[in-house]
């Protein structure tokens, strides 16, 4: 493992960690955005640099913009949090099974040598032929992420309905 | 014009500007020609007309100004801008400004000054690039005149004698001519008396009041004109 | 002597900081020059002199300015968002250098060879609008933000038709379905590397403004667009919203976004005459002074539509881009493609 | 009476002394004896230098006076000549502030918001006679006008006039350069 993908990785955590730690949701997309950014240098490291790119272009320059954007244009900042176990302890199993599922998953999986890719001469070439004929509904349902992202950052900053006080004060 | 013909159209003037805005790059590229006035190291032509805060005219014939203090400026100044002292010097009948102190940074340039002066001695001046590290705008109009003014005091001193003298000889020419023609008159009347012992003495008396009306008519005029101007600030000051 | 320093350089922890300081000296000239450029070429559009007083010509114009800028105070205002605030001129700053990185100056100058040079210099100004974005919401002040949100969308859509008639290009490069010979073994072209794009049009003798105009037309207003730049400089408008995304900014964080956005107007053309302009191609002179001489016409050209026309309005940008920029570009990416099929 | 148009584009004898101008260091002979400081000094110099060459105004205009300011702008007059062209909108890249018109005191806070935002090193023109002192407004009893800009802001430079030409602005400015390069002076 050489000292580019150990930096990588790094960012890739510490993004991450900023990601899923700060109250501020702004905060939290940039710390996405560190992340993705992060896992574009592996991509890097791994001799993929057409996959770097594209998390680049489409992950940060894409979806991290349009979500900072619809974070901005919406009126709510901080979320007040409320405490609700149920909730978190959903959360928690959601997020343990998936792990455990993609944990799993790449533990049998098999991975191409990352030199063999260094080499091959037509390696974009064959990239967008199997995109476009093998792997097209693939390629399209991913493509549903944009989408799921604005989708997603309204949801998380949709405002609260009004609460009874509120009300009570705007007719006063 | 269909849309197209608009984009069209639209695009012709967009390079017409840029066609005018290349030729003026060019005209001042190539041929250095700017309308730019490098102002330190070139000063402009101030036009004819040029009004910048007062100054007092230096007149040829007395080598310094005609200031008498008589401060109908500093009466008619709506900014109250001018300050002036000044009134008899020892040895002349006319009287001299002393100081005259105008505050450059209350002046509005309005001119009422130059309008009210009535030896005419106040003029627009053409100072044109005053600034400073000091807020006090003050300014002595007479101070480029003091070194003069001695010597303006004894030519006037002079000026005035000889009046007083020509006058004085004027005056007993008078009394003389008074006195000749007093004597004159008195043989008249004698030859007259002898003469009109028959005839009436009435023309005389007809004639006289016309000429006694017509006189005070004439001194009322001058009076007259000088009472508006005088009572421009006076008037308005209620308004305001 | 040369065995350490070329020693120096293979090492890769120090080559990079070498390679990042070079190119930072000759992006700091870069900019002064052009500021210094823009202010006598906006002077002569108006028949004045521009800077005189500085240096032969006002040449020292900009470094006074530098040095001022240096040592003015550094104010941050008490409810910025400090760390997006201290971040944003930063990340505004990095990638450009990242992206000058790529261009090939010539067939044997160029920094970084890469494969996908011309999706790493748009990927890098999807870095850039990020930066935009920390600086309008970490500065806590509602120009910024206003201008941050134009900013941003006014990039995100300029960029679509800058890729679509960039890549129309790229089409015709692969259609042209000719080798290189490079260094004795045979390389097949390929239209998303910076240097294939300039010899194809070498080997041709071709510019491509010839071959794709509406794509550099297209190009050029996408390019003015996404720098920020007059006729579409409203995230900056000045009668409207002060400064824009950088209203807050003072001292030397202001002059990184102004560094920012000279360095992306040298970008950018340099993509132009890559794409367009024949590259390092020319006659007599060597190549590298062809190309920074052709990226300088495509920068005077830049500032002179900028001192001839007047801010757009925000609807009329982004109607004029979705409207019309972008069914053309589209169109013309079509058209090109039927024709590299056909033939 | 014939005149003799003599002495007209002089200048005005003042009633104070106005040679005497504040741009010594305050610190005087104590930080010429320094060696360390001197060779600093240096550095000031050079930075000096630039400030003086790099005077980025405020676009910023109050009343009449601003016309003038903007005509030394303008191609005729220039003000970019001496790298003093850059009106900056923010004030947090300006390093002048022209205070070009009649202050009313509705104003007055504003202006000292705006030069409160600036970075110093900063400095300040007054320019016309309203600005300086309160100019044709002045007058016993007047409630609306702020007499003297100098009331709310430091004021380095004071151009009277009424409007002042803007070869007048421009001699300012030339002058705010020398005072820089003099010495330095930090308002905060």
């Amino acid at each position: 493992m050489s000292y580019d993908f150990a930096i990588a990785a790094v960012v890739t955590l510490a993004g991450a960690l900023l990601a899923i730690s700060q109250a501020n949701i702004l905060h939290a997309v940039f710390g996405l955005a560190i992340s993705l950014v992060g896992v574009a240098g592996i991509f890097f490291t791994l001799n993929s640099p057409f996959v770097a790119i594209m998390e680049v272009l489409i992950y940060v320059g894409g979806i991290a913009v349009t979500m900072i954007f619809a974070v901005m244009l919406s009126s709510v900042t901080n979320p007040q949090e409320k405490e609700n176990v149920g909730r978190r302890l959903m959360a928690a199993v959601a997020a343990g099974t998936f792990f455990v599922g993609g944990a799993l998953v790449l533990h049998h999986a098999e991975f191409a040598d990352g030199k063999e890719l260094l080499n091959s001469e037509h390696s974009l070439q064959a990239v967008g032929v199997n995109l476009l004929n093998r792997y097209n509904l693939a390629f399209e349902t991913l493509s549903v992420v944009l989408l799921l992202a604005i989708v997603g950052a309204i949801v998380i900053v949709r405002k609260e309905p009004a609460m009874p006080a509120d009300a009570e004060e705007e007719a006063a | 014009m269909g849309y197209f013909g608009k984009v069209l159209s639209g695009f012709g003037s967009l390079l017409t500007g840029m066609r005018i805005t290349f030729s003026q790059f060019a005209k001042t590229f190539f041929g250095r020609k700017n309308v730019t006035l490098q102002y330190p190291k070139e000063q402009p032509k101030l036009a004819p007309a040029f009004r910048s805060a007062i100054k007092l005219i230096r007149f040829e014939e007395t080598g310094t100004h005609d200031c008498v203090a008589c401060k109908a400026c500093e009466r008619i100044c709506p900014s109250y801008c001018i300050k002036l002292s000044g009134g008899k010097v020892e040895g002349i009948k006319k009287k001299r400004v002393a100081e005259f102190e105008m505050d450059f940074s209350l002046c509005s340039l309005c001119g009422l000054c130059i309008d009210a002066c009535p030896t005419d001695t106040l003029e627009y001046s053409k100072v044109y690039e005053e600034a400073g590290y000091n807020r006090d705008w003050r300014v002595d109009l007479v101070a480029e005149f003091r070194e003069y003014e001695a010597e303006f005091v004894e030519k006037q001193r002079v000026i005035e004698e000889k009046a007083a003298t020509a006058k004085k000889a004027k005056a007993e020419a008078a009394k003389k001519a008074k006195e000749a023609k007093k004597a004159k008159e008195a043989e008249k009347a004698k030859e007259a008396e002898a003469e009109a012992a028959d005839t009436a003495e009435k023309p005389d008396t007809a004639e006289k009041p016309p000429a006694l009306e017509a006189k005070p008519a004439k001194a009322d005029a001058p009076a007259k004109a000088e009472v508006p101007t005088a009572e421009v600030p006076t008037a308005e000051a209620p308004k305001s | 002597m040369p065995e350490t320093l070329s020693q120096l350089l293979d090492d890769s922890v120090l080559a990079m900081p070498i390679a990042a300081g070079l190119i930072m000296g000759a992006l700091t000239i870069n900019v002064l020059m052009l500021v210094w450029a823009e202010r006598k070429v906006s002077a002569w559009i108006q028949r004045r002199m521009g800077p005189t007083e500085v240096g032969p010509f006002g040449l020292l114009q900009t470094l006074a300015d530098m040095l001022k800028l240096i040592s003015k105070q550094l104010i941050t205002p008490s409810n910025v968002d400090k760390p997006l605030f201290h971040l944003a001129p930063l990340l505004a700053f990095a990638p450009v250098i990242a992206a000058v990185a790529l261009m090939p100056f010539s067939k044997s100058l160029i920094l970084v060879q890469n494969d996908f040079g011309l999706l790493f210099v748009f990927a890098f100004g999807g870095i850039a609008v990020i930066a935009i974005f920390m600086a309008g919401w970490g500065s806590n002040n509602k120009y910024a933000l206003l201008g941050a949100i134009r900013s941003v969308a006014q990039s995100i859509s300029y960029e679509i038709p800058l890729i679509l008639s960039a890549l129309s290009v790229v089409l015709v490069v692969n259609a042209m379905g000719f080798t290189l010979a490079s260094g004795g073994s045979i390389v097949v072209a390929n239209g998303l590397d910076l240097s294939h794009i300039v010899m194809a049009q070498d080997q041709h003798g071709l510019w491509f403004v010839l071959v794709q105009p509406i794509a550099a037309i297209i190009y050029f207003i996408s390019a003015l667009a996404e720098t920020n730049r007059a006729p579409f400089d409203i995230p900056e408008a000045e009668s409207e919203l002060v400064a824009g995304f950088h209203t807050e900014y003072s001292g030397m964080r202001f002059s990184m976004f102004f560094f920012a956005e000279y360095t992306n107007m040298l970008i950018v053309s340099m993509l132009a005459v890559v794409l367009f302009f024949g590259g390092w191609d020319g006659p007599v002179l060597p190549g590298p002074l062809w190309f920074f001489l052709k990226s300088y016409m495509v920068i005077f050209v830049m500032m002179w539509v900028r001192w001839t026309f007047p801010r757009l309005r925000f609807d009329q940008l982004m109607t004029f881009c979705w409207k019309v920029m972008i069914p053309l570009s589209i169109l013309n990416l079509l058209a090109t493609a039927f024709v590299v099929a056909v033939l | 009476m014939g005149k003799v148009d003599k002495g007209d584009l002089g200048r005005f004898l003042p009633l104070v002394d106005r040679s005497a101008t504040p741009v010594v260091d305050p610190r005087g002979a104590e930080v010429a004896a320094d060696p360390a400081v001197v060779r600093l000094a240096i550095l000031d110099d050079l930075l000096n230098m630039g400030r003086a060459n790099s005077l980025w105004p405020l676009t910023f205009g109050l009343a009449c006076c601003a016309m003038e300011m903007m005509a030394a702008g303008a191609s005729k007059y220039d003000l970019d000549r001496f790298g003093a062209g850059v009106f900056r909108p923010s004030a947090r890249q300006a390093d002048v502030m022209i205070l070009a018109g009649t202050i009313s005191k509705k104003m007055a806070p504003v202006i000292r918001q705006l030069w409160d935002q600036m970075p110093g090193p900063k400095w300040a023109i007054a320019m016309g006679g309203c600005t300086i002192d309160g100019g044709p407004f002045k007058y016993p009893n007047q409630y609306a006008i702020v007499e003297g800009a100098d009331k709310i802001v430091p004021v380095d430079i004071y151009i009277p006039g009424c409007p002042p030409r803007p070869e007048a602005l421009i001699a300012g400015f030339l002058q705010l350069k020398e005072k820089i390069k003099a010495g330095r002076k930090f308002n905060r």
